[in-house]
This record gives structure tokens, sequence and C-alpha cells, in this order.
């Protein structure tokens, strides 16, 4: 190993030398400069490459040749390396960015770069108290002289707040060191930690003060005002290199010296960074300034990184590779994500110091741009596949394990609200693309990108570390990255790519597809690939959307498949993660995403406690004496995700807002994994969960009341795809009433009705589609009479709604007589009675629907249009044959489901030749459909016998009292359709969900303005709150 | 003894020839009920037929498009068979009608094919009052639907079964044994519902002659007119059949389902005599106040 | 221990240090004026140097120099403690910075055409 | 049944703006042939059995429908009925005086009727102008504009005379000749031009199917 | 009542009040002060109510009289202003602006006689009849028999009685001999 006493003797030379180096040529000075902080990393990289694989002791360099406490003794171990890496990839990554101002500004400025990062490796490296604090003074000099270096003026009012906190915490650091050694003896850690000394009550307020130091370098709450305005103000290059290796350095030196504090200080390092995690996000969420959100976020990180590591000492959650594990993932995703995000809001243009007056100055990123710093926010809020997901799930199940709820309680609400505004962030982003704009990369991109490209590369590390290592799981990200590749092919040839990768994947899979899992399958593959297909109904290469289509319905397989919890999970994410984009590439989806994400995130992290709760969950079959409640988490969770009432509000939008063909996925197959994993739930636990009966109740209440409202609220809409989707939510909650039912029937009923709204909605979708395409309009009232000119997809959507509304003789009816059949069985008779309601309810949208769509007045500027294009037409053709054939022969579709159903419960159904028959009743699907069919071709018959000279008239050809009609459009009845309705029933649907979770969500919010009015902008207030901070963590370390 | 499917055919149409010539002839006399009520003399009670005659007879007519000329098949077809699927009388081989293939649910999912059909069909005639008489029927329906659904699930809780002929059967065996009798606020609920469901008044706002009208049909003439006037004999005489079988024990004979129906329907032009029309909106709110009440407490009855 | 005891009992270099450190602390906190809060801070650092210089002081010991007064073997009877005194050598140094950088920013705070009062540098917050 | 006759060519239509000829049929309209023998007789007598008539008061002699309709005459008694909408009614009972601005709605409504359709004219107005004889805006005799099967006369004529009038209507109907509307399909350019001569705001179609 | 009517006349030349019942006046102005009157009349006077307005033909005169019959619900009591304007260039100013009913009433005034008041809305539009094209049916120069003659078809055989001859006729034959 190279002694890095070298690398130091190395950077302070070449830091002498650069003025005279200069004056051959400001490149030849940077270059050397570049050339030092690389040597530290060849340095660190040929570190880990010693210790890594020999797995050879940590090793220690002594000052002199002698060792302590003689000398000054520098320390290299794993973590130390992995530091000096990351300080001097950084360090390059923000030289690299700062390469222009950096060669306008004075050769200071270089010399500056140089010496703050050999501060933070000395930092990292050393294991002497003292020396620690020399080099947090070199660094922090440096950084004080860097903050200046290209003349801001901003940064130089931000720098003098920096100064005074520094300033402060260095005299308390200075008065601990002191008496550190007065009463331990001692300037060395590891000798200091061995001395009796500093475990009596002075050396406990020496190492106190060392704390406090610590601590108030890294920025907790609320003594951090001075390093916001910081993050905010300077070059985004020193922001990152504060954000990220500073950070480093200084939770390393905390790390350092953990041995000798005590629990109470320990404690207190857990609550304080807990503390400025909830509330730094807290506030975050109020930024619309993009760096000083950073700020917010960097701080957030950093503090989560400091109470983990602190919690794993004090709860001894695990040992030193757990720490590494979750801590460093932690910190390394917080690294990357934030350095990367740093440096691209430098392209984002310079924004104004105050808040909400820059939003106008953003510039839009190119698409390249835009995808990195997708990448970057999605691995910030610790989304698969990036190293935060996997840190966040081994620290929940750690501290599960530990039974620590409210910890997690904190911990996620805060990543909950860090997520919201990270993603608002780039949602915005998102929305500023050009439509199909092929702009090139920015200049200076190339270190996002490789940020980008680090957090991707240690995510999938981390989770082949974590055993997750089954490839069907990350063909999702295969998919999205091959399709990526190719993103600028003709649609048509993406479709055809995505559809091969489903059915390769269907391919691998199948062997470990049960009877359950093969019927979803069909279902969520299927559609996946169907919609891939009508992806094609669109011109061009619509750009993005196929790889996140069939990446999402990878997922969906990858759920199917999944053999561990952190597997399901990791697909889980997956299925979020690219649905979410896929909404958020709607043309307005902005709002309607982040709603979807936050929401599934919520959903998610109910899961993800779930999971952790009970050990070994996911083998689902049938555990006996666990502990229950934990399911019903996972039951949250998944209502979450199907949308019930009251946690419904991401629906409508997420499905409106997405493309016209994404939304038919989202609603038709993707709701569906949701019911899947509800249904291998309830077959695992459906015994155990606590008050079992009580709770299926209540589920079944929920999923009652999520159908009622669905129907009420679609009724009222008059955009057609927030009509679709209501209806989808009021389907999906006759599928969770008849899950609670729990027993053959019941579950029988709910897969049939699963499938068959996977067929009808697909349909009914799939028109909507080409009917928005040929009209340019989803307002309802503004379409009208177009029987006339697309009488195919009026075929689909009239055999679509017939299915939906439960009329015999199609499918859809069996779903509804399922329903009652097994309610009435069970003797949920009130619940069956609402059913009926809400299934009443649905006949006024679906009219509506059809009536104002197809029926009525055309308007004359659609009278041209044409029939929906054949990547529309086809699948629907298809559907409405397998429609035809279940609806006549319904034993095709129920043999399976009864025979998947059958594996769990005993038979309460039963077929006798083409009769479905229950305790109650029967039908006879086969013979309702030939009498049907009989009658209505007999009168048929009748009608064309009696008609005498028929004359075809055109539209305005009716009777108008007496009158004529001018408008096409004022003729036609279709806005505000069911007034009346409204008038009688209209109190129910006032968007209570909604105002609900505003309050909430304002709540939340003025919690966050409430708490950011700490931070006034005066460093002498800042300086007060670091004393202040300083005096309550000691008065809470001894209350403790 | 099982008759052949030719057989069961056969019946079928005898069944069906019945219920058409009761269900005009229903209708006649209870046009001349109302006008006694009135005091007037009212039209003959064979009226209907001779209108019927005249609407088919017509000798043009218009058509606004496929779906126009599909509505009232759909129409027809759907009281035509929403009564296949009822048992007309109980035991008779010659009214089992097409009953084994479902049971009270299909029926009464089958009443919707009909009025879906209708409604589209209405639509495409691109009429304003068709569609603001479907958005009010639907609206209407909608809510007489919570304390029929109340009340049917009432007896199906009693009986234990969705069967009709074990519905009836379970009836049999004299007045004591009916649903009105074991279980009178179903049969309250039921009939509530039935107002709204035969659209007399106070419900008749989706038809309002004088302001939309009459609502959905206002755009059919001719031969439609006259298969849509047919159907409402039948689709009448399916009802009050369905009604009979469920609260007022059935039929054995022929005779007893005319009498038993012809009470039925007159309790409701009685009160269609006696009550002003409400709007869509009193409709509702009446529909989901009382009347669902009593259904519930018909369901309770019921489980009790 | 009598109050006077106590009082005897403090390390009067210790504790005139802190009362500096607690005079430069005021100063930061309570001074808006950019200059004066600079000085408070050498205030401070003075004081903190007073305490690390009161931690290795010895009564009735020679300075840890080695002459005449001490030679090597007794150095360590005779010396007052020399680790302190190379600390506030280095503290001193890094202090002397510190407060350059401090008034240099202050300066260019002020030549770029703003007030000498903190209060007039609140534009970033919330 | 009627058998199909050589279609007419189409309507110019020219009142209508270009743009919204598209939106109204243009056929004309055409004679149809009436059933043979007792077969015709029987659908005549249907037919006379089953007036329904159109709800719409085009005069102030329409006040006497409401006794008509009512317990006092009781005209459901006959099988007359009021129907709401001309595509369902039979019988135009035109309510005394016309204005050229009621004429409009009149011709509108006939054409929408569905044949076999009558037309009975109720008071002097309708005969000879009645008391309007001299009015700048009131048609004096309704037949030059419509086919009148039965004329009304009195100002107002009581609703006994009205029955009366049924009366005659049924008779002509069940003796084969009620058929104004094919008298109208075959001098509709007679009419045609009668009603264009003081229809001066000519705003729809030819033939309002 | 006479303050009113020295203000008026002194203000806008006004003249002939008539006081036609105790609470009821009227008065007549210059048609082309009307304007100035009515702002007078409802600003200051209290006249708050326009009741209607309508147009007589004064064709000896040579002058359409339009009349605006105003109301102080107030004081109770009524005022009706006369204004003569020419027959043969028929224009007045529009009061649309002070009472915004009155723009019906002018639209019926410019549809019946022909009496144009620019700037008021909606004006020349059809007000009862539909595709009229005579001339303005209400001027008493215009002949209706004449044109309902020349315009519709008329049935032969039309006999027309002096009511009062025809029934004394009727009634006392020998008298009427």
């Amino acid at each position: 190993m190279v002694n890095p006493l070298y690398l130091f003797a190395c950077s302070l030379a070449a830091a002498f030398l650069l003025p005279l180096v200069d004056k051959l040529g400001r490149k030849a000075s940077l270059g050397l400069a570049y050339a030092t902080v690389a040597a530290w990393g060849a340095a660190a990289l040929s570190y880990l490459w010693a210790l890594f694989p020999g797995g050879s002791p940590t090793e220690s360099f002594g000052t002199a040749g002698f060792a302590a406490p003689l000398a000054i003794m520098l320390r290299v171990g794993p973590e130390e390396a992995a530091g000096l890496l990351a300080v001097s990839a950084v360090g390059l990554l923000s030289a690299g960015a700062m390469h222009r101002s950096l060669a306008k500004a004075p050769i200071g400025g270089a010399i500056a770069l140089l010496m703050a990062l050999m501060g933070m490796s000395g930092i990292i490296l050393t294991r002497d108290l003292f020396n620690l604090f020399v080099f947090m003074e070199i660094s922090s000099i440096a950084t004080y002289g860097l903050i200046a270096y290209d003349d801001r003026r901003a940064a130089l009012r931000a720098g003098f707040k920096y100064m005074m906190a520094g300033g402060i915490a260095s005299a308390l650091y200075l008065i601990g060191v002191i008496y550190a050694y007065r009463f331990g003896g001692q300037l060395n850690i590891d000798l200091a930690a061995r001395s009796p000394g500093l475990y009596g009550a002075a050396g406990t307020v020496a190492a106190f003060f060392l704390l406090a130091a610590l601590l108030i370098e890294l920025k907790p709450f609320p003594a951090n005002g001075w390093a916001i305005d910081v993050y905010q103000t300077v070059d985004p290059g020193l922001s990152a290199i504060l954000s990220g290796a500073s950070a480093t350095a200084l939770l390393l030196a905390l790390w350092k010296i953990m041995p000798i504090l005590g629990d109470a200080q320990l404690s207190v390092v857990a609550g304080s960074g807990l503390a400025t995690f909830a509330a730094s996000n807290l506030v975050g969420a109020r930024q619309s300034n993009a760096r000083r959100m950073l700020g917010y976020s960097s701080v957030a990180q950093v503090g989560l990184v400091a109470a983990v590591a602190a919690l794993t000492r004090l709860l001894s959650l695990g040992d030193d590779r757990f720490a590494y594990m979750v801590a460093g993932g932690l910190l390394l995703n917080h690294l990357l994500a934030k350095t990367g995000l740093f440096l691209l809001s430098r392209a984002l243009g310079e924004p104004g110091s105050q808040a909400g007056a820059q939003r106008r100055r953003e510039r839009a990123l190119s698409p390249i741009g835009t995808a990195i710093a997708g990448v970057l926010a999605v691995g910030l809020v610790g989304l698969p596949p990036f190293p935060g997901f996997w840190a966040k799930w081994s620290l929940i199940r750690a501290l599960a394990g530990a039974r620590q709820w409210w910890l997690i309680v904190v911990i996620l609400g805060a990543s909950l609200v860090e997520a919201f505004y990270v993603l608002r962030w780039f949602g915005r982003i998102a929305d500023m693309r050009g439509e199909d704009g092929y702009a090139g990369p920015e200049a200076g991109i190339a270190g996002p990108a490789l940020c980008a490209a680090a957090l991707a590369g240690f995510g999938i590390a981390s989770g082949l570390a974590l055993g997750v290592g089954d490839p069907l799981l990350w063909a999702p990200f295969a998919a999205l990255a091959a399709l990526l590749l190719v993103d600028r092919a003709p649609g048509w040839l993406k479709s055809l790519l995505s559809i091969a990768a489903v059915a390769a994947f269907g391919r691998l899979a199948f062997d470990r597809l049960d009877g359950l899992r093969l019927f979803f399958a069909v279902m969520l593959l299927g559609g996946g690939a169907m919609y891939s297909f009508a992806a094609m109904y669109k011109r061009g290469p619509r750009r993005g959307l196929h790889p996140l289509l069939s990446a999402a319905t990878l997922a969906l397989g990858a759920i199917l498949v999944a053999d561990s919890p952190l597997g399901f999970f990791f697909a889980w994410e997956t299925m979020t993660l690219a649905s979410y984009l896929l909404v958020l590439r709607g043309k307005k989806g902005e709002r309607a995403a982040l709603g979807y994400v936050v929401f599934g995130l919520g959903g998610a992290f109910l899961l993800m406690v779930g999971l952790a709760a009970i050990p070994g969950a996911w083998s689902f079959r049938p555990t006996g004496g666990a502990d229950g409640w934990p399911i019903l988490l996972i039951i949250g969770g998944l209502l979450v995700k199907l949308g019930a009432l009251g946690v419904h509000v991401w629906l409508p939008g997420a499905y409106a807002e997405s493309d016209d063909d994404v939304s038919g996925f989202l609603s038709s197959s993707l709701s569906k994994a949701g019911v899947f994993v509800m249904i291998v739930a309830l077959a695992a636990f459906g015994g155990v969960v606590p008050f079992q009966a009580l709770t299926l109740r209540a589920l079944g209440w929920i999923g009652l009341a999520t159908a009622l409202f669905g129907a009420l609220y679609a009724i009222y809409q008059e955009d057609v795809k927030k009509t679709l989707a209501w209806s989808s939510m009021g389907q999906i909650g006759y599928v969770i009433l008849a899950l609670a039912i729990n027993d053959q029937a019941g579950w029988t009923t709910a897969l049939y009705l699963a499938l068959n709204h996977f067929l009808y909605k697909s349909m009914l979708f799939l028109a909507i589609a080409g009917v928005i395409k040929r009209v340019g309009t989803r307002n309802m009232y503004e379409m009208g009479g177009l029987i006339k000119t697309m009488p195919f997809s009026f075929l689909s959507v009239l055999m679509a709604i017939i299915a939906l509304s439960g009329v015999p003789p199609l499918s859809g009816f069996g779903g509804k007589w399922l329903l009652y059949s097994s309610l009435l069985q069970k003797g949920w008779y009130l619940e069956a009675a609402v059913a009926f309601f809400a299934s009443a309810v649905a006949f006024l949208y679906l009219f509506r629907l059809i009536h104002t769509i197809f029926l009525g007045q055309p308007k004359p500027s659609q009278s041209t249009v044409r029939e929906a294009p054949l990547a529309l037409t086809i699948p629907q053709g298809f559907l409405m044959a397998v429609l035809l054939a279940a609806s006549a022969f319904p034993r095709l579709m129920l043999d399976p489901v009864m025979g998947v159903v059958g594996d769990v419960f005993d038979p309460i159904l039963r077929f006798e030749g083409s009769t479905l028959v229950s305790p109650l009743g029967y039908w006879d699907g086969t013979l309702s459909m030939i009498v049907t069919i009989v009658v209505f071709a007999l009168c048929f018959f009748w009608m064309l016998a009696n008609l005498h000279n028929p004359q075809p008239v055109k539209q305005f050809n009716i009777v108008y009292a007496a009158e004529r009609p001018f408008k096409p459009w004022t003729t036609h009845y279709a806005w505000s359709f069911y007034a009346p309705y409204e008038k009688a029933l209209g109190f129910l649907t006032r968007r209570r969900g909604e105002r609900f979770w505003e309050a909430f969500g304002t709540g939340v919010d003025s919690v966050g303005g409430a708490i950011r009015r700490v931070y006034t902008g005066n460093g002498q207030t800042y300086a007060l709150h670091v004393v202040l901070y300083v005096v309550a963590l000691y008065l809470l370390t001894g209350a403790l | 003894m099982e008759p052949t499917i030719i057989g069961r055919i056969g019946y079928a149409f005898v069944s069906l020839f019945v219920i058409t010539n009761y269900g005009l002839l229903l209708i006649g006399s209870m046009a001349r009920i109302s006008a006694k009520v009135q005091g007037r003399v009212g039209q003959p009670v064979w009226q209907p037929y001779i209108d019927i005659v005249k609407s088919s007879a017509k000798r043009n007519s218009i058509g606004h498009g496929a779906m126009f000329y599909l509505g009232p098949v759909f129409r027809l077809a759907g009281g035509v068979g929403t009564y296949m699927f009822i048992p007309a009388v109980f035991g008779s081989v010659l009214f089992r009608n097409f009953s084994d293939s479902g049971d009270l649910l299909l029926v009464m999912y089958f009443i919707f094919f009909g009025q879906l059909g209708m409604a589209l069909g209405a639509g495409e005639g691109g009429h304003p009052y068709s569609a603001i008489g479907v958005s009010r029927g639907l609206a209407q329906m909608t809510a007489f639907e919570v304390p029929f659904a109340l009340s049917v699930i009432a007896v199906a809780a009693q009986y234990g079964t969705l069967d009709i002929n074990a519905i009836v059967a379970a009836q049999q065996g004299g007045f004591a044994h009916w649903t009105l009798a074991t279980n009178p606020l179903a049969v309250i609920a039921a009939i509530v519902a039935f107002l709204g469901m035969s659209g007399h008044n106070p419900f008749s706002v989706v038809i309002a002659p004088q302001e939309i009208p009459i609502g959905p049909p206002t755009e059919y003439q001719s031969n439609l007119l006259g298969m849509l006037q047919t159907n409402r004999a039948i689709f009448n005489g399916a009802k009050l059949v369905l009604y009979m079988n469920l609260y007022f024990g059935g039929a054995t004979n022929i005779v007893a389902m005319v009498i038993k129906t012809f009470l039925i329907y007159f309790v409701n032009v009685f009160v269609g005599q006696a009550f002003p029309r409400l709007r869509t909106d009193q409709s509702i709110r009446f529909f989901l106040g009382a009347p669902t009440l009593v259904g519930i407490a018909s369901v309770i009855i019921a489980v009790i | 221990m009598s109050v006077m005891a106590f009082i005897a009992g403090i390390n009067p270099v210790a504790a005139s240090g802190a009362v500096l450190v607690l005079v430069g602390l005021w100063g930061v906190l309570s001074r808006p004026n950019l200059f004066k809060i600079a000085v408070a801070f050498s205030v401070m650092e003075t004081g903190v140097n007073l305490v690390i210089l009161s931690v290795g002081y010895i009564r009735g010991r020679t300075a840890p120099i080695l002459d005449s007064a001490a030679d090597a073997r007794s150095a360590s009877a005779r010396m007052t403690d020399p680790v302190p005194q190379a600390l506030v050598l280095t503290a001193i140094v890094i202090g002397l910075a510190v407060t350059a950088l401090m008034l240099s920013y202050a300066v260019r705070l002020r030549t770029g055409g703003g007030d000498s009062s903190i209060e007039s540098y609140g534009e970033e917050k919330w | 049944m009627s058998e199909k006759k050589t279609i007419p060519a189409p309507l110019a239509n020219e009142g209508l703006p270009p743009e919204e000829r598209g939106l109204f049929c243009d056929a004309a309209p055409r004679e149809y042939e009436p059933a043979r023998g007792a077969w015709e007789r029987f659908l005549n007598w249907a037919r006379s059995e089953s007036l329904w008539l159109l709800g719409f008061g085009t005069g102030c002699g329409a006040i006497e429908l409401r006794p008509l309709m009512t317990s006092r005459f009781d005209m459901y008694r006959y099988g007359i009925q009021p129907r709401p909408t001309p595509r369902q009614s039979s019988v135009f009972v035109i309510g005394g005086y016309a204005s050229v601005k009621t004429l409009k709605r009149i011709v509108r409504s006939y054409e929408q009727m569905m044949g076999p359709k009558f037309v009975l004219a109720l008071g002097s107005c309708t005969i000879n102008g009645g008391m309007y004889w001299d009015s700048y805006n009131t048609i004096k005799r309704i037949d030059q504009y419509i086919p009148v099967d039965v004329y009304i006369a009195g100002c107002m004529p009581r609703p006994e005379a009205l029955l009366a009038g049924f009366q005659e209507l049924k008779r002509i109907i069940k003796s084969g000749g009620g058929e104004g509307q094919n008298e109208y399909a075959r001098n509709f350019d007679w009419y045609k031009a009668n009603q264009k001569k003081v229809i001066k705001d000519w705003n729809m179609p030819d033939y309002n199917w | 009542m006479n303050e009113l009517a020295k203000e008026l006349a002194g203000r806008y030349g006004a003249r002939g009040w008539h006081d036609i019942r105790k609470d009821l006046a009227s008065v007549e102005v210059d048609a082309i002060r009307i304007r100035d009157v009515m702002a007078y009349l409802r600003d200051e006077a209290g006249y708050g109510h326009l009741s209607f307005m309508t147009a007589i033909d004064n064709i000896e005169r040579g002058a359409f009289t339009l009349s605006y019959a105003l109301r102080d619900h107030d004081a109770r009591r009524g005022l009706i202003v006369h204004a003569d304007v020419d027959r043969a260039e028929p224009t007045v100013d529009s009061i649309h602006l002070l009472w915004g009913q009155a723009w019906t009433y002018q639209r019926e005034m410019r549809e019946w006689f022909g009496i144009d008041f620019p700037g008021s809305p909606r004006v020349d539009e059809e007000f009862v009849l539909e595709g009229w094209e005579g001339p303005p049916m209400m001027r008493r120069d215009f002949d209706s028999l004449a044109y309902s003659d020349a315009t519709y078809a008329e049935r032969p055989g039309r006999v027309t009685h002096d009511p009062a001859s025809h029934m004394r006729e009727k009634l006392y034959p020998e008298a009427a001999q």
C-alpha cells in the first residue's frame, strides 16, 4: 500500500507548485491539480484492490515512522479507502463541472479546491483527534476560499454565515479535544477509546464537545441554515463537493469517534439525525428553488446516514457489514445522486435567489439530460434498482426485527415527503421537454451521466449482493435499457421488439407459473403485449413509450415469478417506477404522475413494513402462529395500489392523464397485479388475520364503497378518460368485495371479475383511444354521433358496456350472478343491496359514455373522421371474439378459475353440464344465450318484415317542437348529463377523499412552512441556532 | 313428462301469445279504469290492439340509422326474453317457459337488456329529448332498484333460494304462506319500486309528454312504435308475473295468475291516478328514503 | 467545600479563557457589524487558546524547553505538558487564517456596495 | 304495402345555406300506394278507430280541444287521443287562424307526420280568413298550403261540432278518401310554391322529413 | 309638480305640462333632448322606472309621437313624456343605457314604425315578424287590406257585412227597408 503521507505531500507540493506552473498556462496548472486529485483516487482504488479481494487487514501508517501515541496515525481500512475514492471522484467530477470558472478565476481557486479535497481526505484518514481538527480546518478554510473564488455575491453572503457557524464549531471542537486529552490522556482515537478517563463525567463532557462540533459540521436541524444558503448560492460544483465529499468525510469522522461515545450520546446522534431527516424534508417540500431544495435534501440524507450509523450501534442492528451495507449504501446513494443533481442543476440555468421567481428562468433539458435527471432523482428517492432501495429495505427489515416501529414511521414518512418534492421537481423538468425534441445533450452532462451510471452499477451490485440474482427479476431493466438503445427506431419495430421481449419472458417464466400465476400471467403479460401492439396506433417513434411499457409489463411478470420478499418487493417497486414514468410521459401527466407515485410509494412502504414484519413472508404457504397484524399493513398497501376509496385520489388523474393506450394498460392490466398479491396474501394469511370476520367484513365494505363511489364519481365526468378511470376504480372495488367473501364462491367471483374487467376495460380503452385520436378531444360533449363514422369502435364499446353493466347474455352477467350468489350465500345481504345499487349506477355512466360519444348529434367538423387505426381495432376484434366465446360458454372461463380456487377452498359452486349451480340458484349461460339470440332474431325479422318505405334521414330531421335545430353542438344533450342526479345525490360525491388528502398535504406543508421560518437568513440567528442546538443537545444527553 | 325441445318452443310460443293478449287487455282495461276515475267513459278495452295495427300499418317511416332500428328490437327482445326466463304458472309445463336458463338474478338483469337497447336506439335518433328522457329514466331506475333489490334479497334470504320455482313452491299452501303475509315489508318496498318501474304517476317524469314529448321514444313511429307498444304489454305482463311469483304466492293456474296480476297492476294505476308527478331528483330522494328503509327492515325480518 | 476553596480551585487561566470565549460568543451573537463579528471570533479563539494552555500548565514547573532548567531525563517530571502548547501554536495559526478570511469576506462584501451590517445579508432564507 | 315507385329527384333545398344542406334529408316526398281490397278496408278501419291527434294548438281554437279531451266530451271513447309528437300522430287539428309564422310550423309538423295523415281544419279563419280577412299576416285559407280533409266552420265551433267533424273524418277514412298525404306528394310543387310565396324567410329544407 | 314643470321648462324647454290625474302628468319635450331629459328625470327627479314606451303615428302632423311612461315608486307618481319626431326621417337617441329594458321597446318600434334608434342593441333584428318584407305595418299609411289581398290567396264567395246593418236587417227587416 502506498503510504498516504506521500499523497498529502503530493497535494501540498502541487499546491505550492500551482502558481509556478500557472505561468506555463492555465491548462497545465489545472491539469496538475486534476492529476493530483486523480492520484488520490488511484491510490484509493489500489487500497480497495488490496483490501477487498484478499481481505488483507486494515493498515495503519504513523507519521515519521513512529506509532501512537508518539505519532499521528493514519489508518486505511475499507471505509477509509471507499471514502477517499468518493472524495476524489466527486472532486474530479465537480472540478470538471467547475472547469470553466476555475480557468477564469485566479489560480487560488484551484489551490483551494486541491486543499479542500486534501483536507477531506485527511479527515477520513487520520486517527488523531487534534489532527482531525487540523484537517477539518484545512478543508473549511479551503472551502471558504473556494466559495468566493468565482466572485458570486450571494455566495459571499452565504459564506460569511458559514464561517460564523464553522468558527463556533471549531471552538467547540478545540475545547473538546483539549479536555479529551486532559481526561483521556491521549489524542489518538483508538487509544483514547480504551482510556477509562474518557468515560467519567468530565470525559463525557469532553466527548460531548467533540460530538457537538462534528454534528454541527454535519448540518443538523435546525442549526443548518448557513449550510443551505451555501448550497443554494455557490457554484453547483462546489455544492456537489460540500454535499457529497465533505459530508462523506465528516460522516466518517463521526463514525470514527463513535467508539468514545456513550449510549446517551449515540441516542442523541440518532435523534438529531432523524429530526434533521424529517424536518429538512418537510421544509424541502416547500422549496421551489431547485438548488435550495437539493440542499435540504442533502442535509436530510446526511442526517439519515448519521442516524443509521448511530442506530446500528445503539440497537445492535447488525455488524459492521450491515453498517457498510445500509449506512454506506444510503451514503453512496446520496453521494452519487446529489453530486449528479447538483452538477445537472447547472444545466437548468442560474436560479434567482428568491423562491418562486426562478421557475420561468429554468431551461428545458434535452431528452438525454432529462433521462439522467430521472435516473438521479429516482435513485435519490430510493426506487430500484439503485443503492438507496436496497439500503432502505435492509434498514427497515432490521428495524422491524428490532421492533422499532416509530423509527420506521418517521423514516418512511420523511422519505415519502422527500420523494414527493424530488419527484415534483423532476416532473417539472420532464414536463418542460419538447415533444420528441431531438436537442443534443447539454454541455457538462458527462458528470451527471457518470454519476447516474455509477448509481445504476452500484445498485445492481447491491442487489446481487443481497441475493437478488434471478435474471427474470432484472429483465424489466434489461428490456428498458435495450429498448432505450433503439429508441429512435420506428414505433412498429419497437412494438414488435416489446412483444418479443414479453414472449421471451413468458417462455422463460412458464415453468414457474402455477395455476393462479398462469391465470394472472394471461392478463398481465398478455395485456402488456397487447398494448405494445396497440401502441402502433400513433405514428412516429413515440420515444420512451415502448421501453417503459415493456419494462412495466415485465415487472408485472417479475411480480408473478418472484420467490423472496425482497425479490417481490423489488419487482413491485420496479413496476411502480415504470408505471410512474409512463404516467409522467402523458401530455399533462406531471401532477397526476406525482400523485400516482407518492401514493404508490406510500402503499409500497406499507407493503414493505408488512413484509419485513413477517419473517419468511413470501413463502405464501399458510403459516400458523405468526403475528397477524402485519398482514393488515400488506392489505392496506395493496388497497392504496388498488385505489380503494379514501386512497383513490391518485387514480383518476393517473389513468386519465397518461397516454390513451397506456391508460388502458394501467387500468386493465396493471391494476390486476394488486389483485394478484391480495389473493396470494389472503391465501397465505387469511387464517391469521386478527379479528378475521370483522377484518374481512371491513375489507368487503371498503371494496363496496370503492365500487359505489367509483361509479358515482364516474357519472359526473365530462372527460371520457376520467369516466373510465373512475369506472376502473369501481370495478376493482367489486373485486375487493368478492375477495373479502373469502370462500370458493367469492374468490371465483373475484377472479372471474378480474378477467372480465381486463377484457371489457381493454376494449373500452382501446376504442376510446381510437376515438380520441380521431376527434382530438377528451371531452365527451365535444363528440357525438360517431356511430356513423366509427361503427366498429361503437360495436366494441357497445359489447364492452353490455358486459360491464352485467346485462345478460354477455359474460359480465356471470360476474354479477357470481357476486350476488356468493354474497347472499355468505349472508352479506346489505352488501348485496349496495352492490346492486352500485351496479345500477354504473349504467348511468356507461350509457352516458356511449350516448354522448357515439349517438346523438354528430358535429359537422367530425363528419369525416375515419374508423380507428388497425393497431387498435385488431386487438378489439380479438377481445370481442374472446368475450363472445366466454359468454356463450362460461365454462371456458370459469373452469380454470374454479380450478385455481379449488386448491384453496371447499367447493360451493359447481357445474352441472352447462349450468352453474350455487346453493341458492343456477345459471345456464349457454341456454340463456341461445334464448336471447333466438328471441332477438325473431324480433329483428318481425321488424324487417313490417318496415314500410323507410326513409333514412339526416341528423337535423328531428321533431323539434315544430322548430328546427340550428347547431348540432347545442342540440346534442351531453353536458352535465345527469344534472337531476347530481341535484339529488351530488352531496355524496363532493370529493371528500381529495379534500382530506389536500388538507393532509396542506397540514404537512404548513408544518414545513412553519419550520422553515427558523431559517431567517440572518447569520447571527444561525449562529444562535448553533449555540442553542449545542445547549439542547447537552441537556438531552444529560437527560438520557 | 319432459317435453322435447320442439315441444318446449311450441309451448313458449303459446305462453307468449297468452301473455301478449293478456297484457294488451290489461292495458286497455286499466285505461278504462283510469277513465272512470276521471269521470269519463274511456276508450274501448281493445283500443291497444287497434293502435298497434294502426301503427304497424303506417305507410312510411323514417330511420336515423342502424341502432335506431335495433332499439325496438332490443326492447321487444328484452320484454319477451324477460318473460321467457320466468315461470308464469307454477307447476305448469306449458307456462314454464325457459326458466331453467337462470334464476331470479338473470331475470333482474335481463330487464336491463331492453332498456339499454331502447336507450341506445333513442340516442341514435339524435333528439335531445330522447337523451333527456333516458337520463331521467336511468337516474330514477338506479333509485327504485334499491328498495326492489332489498326486497328481493329479503325474499331470497327468507326462502334460502334464488330459484323462482322454489320461491313459489315455498309459498304454496294458502295465503298465510305468501310473502305478503310472511314479510309484508318486503312487499311494500317492492310495490313502491314497481310504481317507479312502470313509470306511472308520480314517477312519470321520464316520458313527461308535455315537457319532453314522451321522452325516449319521441322519434319512434310506424311499426317501430308498434313494436314498442307490443313490448309494453309483454314486459308489463312479465314484471307482473315476476311480482306475483315473488310476493303473492305465484299461480297454479291461469285464472289465479290473471286475478293476481290484475290486482297488482290495479294498485299501481290507483296510485298513479291519485298523485301528481315528481321531479327526477325528488323521486330519487323518495326511493332512497322511506322505501329503502322499509326494504332494509324487510331484510332484517327475513334474516331473523 | 467552601466557596473560597471552590474559587481557589478554579484555574485562573482556564477561567479567563472561558470568560473570553463567552465574551467572544456574545460579540458574535449580538454585534451586527461584520468586522466586529470577526473581532469577536478572534476574542473567542484567544479564549479557547487560553483554555488549551490551562490544561497543559502545571503549577511550579518550567516551560517545556530542553535547556539548563530541565534535561531530557527529568523533563517529564519538571516540565509542563508540551502537547497543549504545540496544539495552541497550530490553533493560533488556523485562527489567524480564519480571521483573515473573515475580514477579506467582510471587505469584499463592503466593496461590492453592501452594508457592513450582517442583517442586510439575509436574502437567502426559508 | 305499397310497391316502390321510381324515386323522385332529390330536392334542391335552396332555402338552406350550403353548410346546412348536409344536415337535412333532401329526399322528395313520394306517393304511397294503398293496399287493396278488404285488407285496406281493415287497415282504414283501424286508422279511423285510432286517431292520434297532434297536441299542437296553432290558434285560439285549440281551446276547444280541452273540453273534448276531458270528462265532458271524452274523445277517448272514439279512439281519439292526443300525442305529443308529430311522428306518432295521424291527425293534425289546425286550431283556427294561422299567421305566417305559425304556418311555417304547421307545414313543418305536417310534413314530419307519418302517413296516412289527416288534417282537420277548425274555425272560419282556416276556411276564408274569418275575422282576419284583412290582416297583413294571417293566411286566409289553409288548403292552399296543406291538404285538408275536413273543415269545421264556426267562430268558435263547439266541441260537439268538433266531434261531428271527427265522425266525418272517420267516415272519409273508412271510405278510403283520406289520401291527403298522397295528394300533397302529387301536388307537392304547387303546395310548396304557395308556401314559399307567403313564407319569405324560408330557412328549412323543402320537405321536413 | 309645478316645480318640476318649471325645472323642466327652464332646463330643457319642456312645455305643455298637463296634470292628467293627481298622480299622473304629461309633458312635451323636443325629441333631440330626450336623452338629457330622461337622464335628469331618472337621476334627479326620482323617476326610476320606465314603465313602457311606445309611439303614435300622427300622420296629420307629419310626426311620430314617442311616449315614455315613467314612474316614481317612492312618491307614487307617474309622468308621461311625449316627444315628436319627424315622420320623414324618424331617428331618436336610444335610452337603453338609462334603462336596460328600453332596447326591447325600441326594437319593437323599429320594426313596427320604422323609427331608428342608433346604437340600441339588436335594433335591426326581427321582433315579432318573420321574413317581413313590406313597409312598417303600424304606419297609418300602410294599407293592410291591399297587402292581404295581394299576398294571401282568397277563397271566392266570401261576403262581408257591416255588423250593424246586417243585424238590423236580420232582426228588423221592416225597419231596414
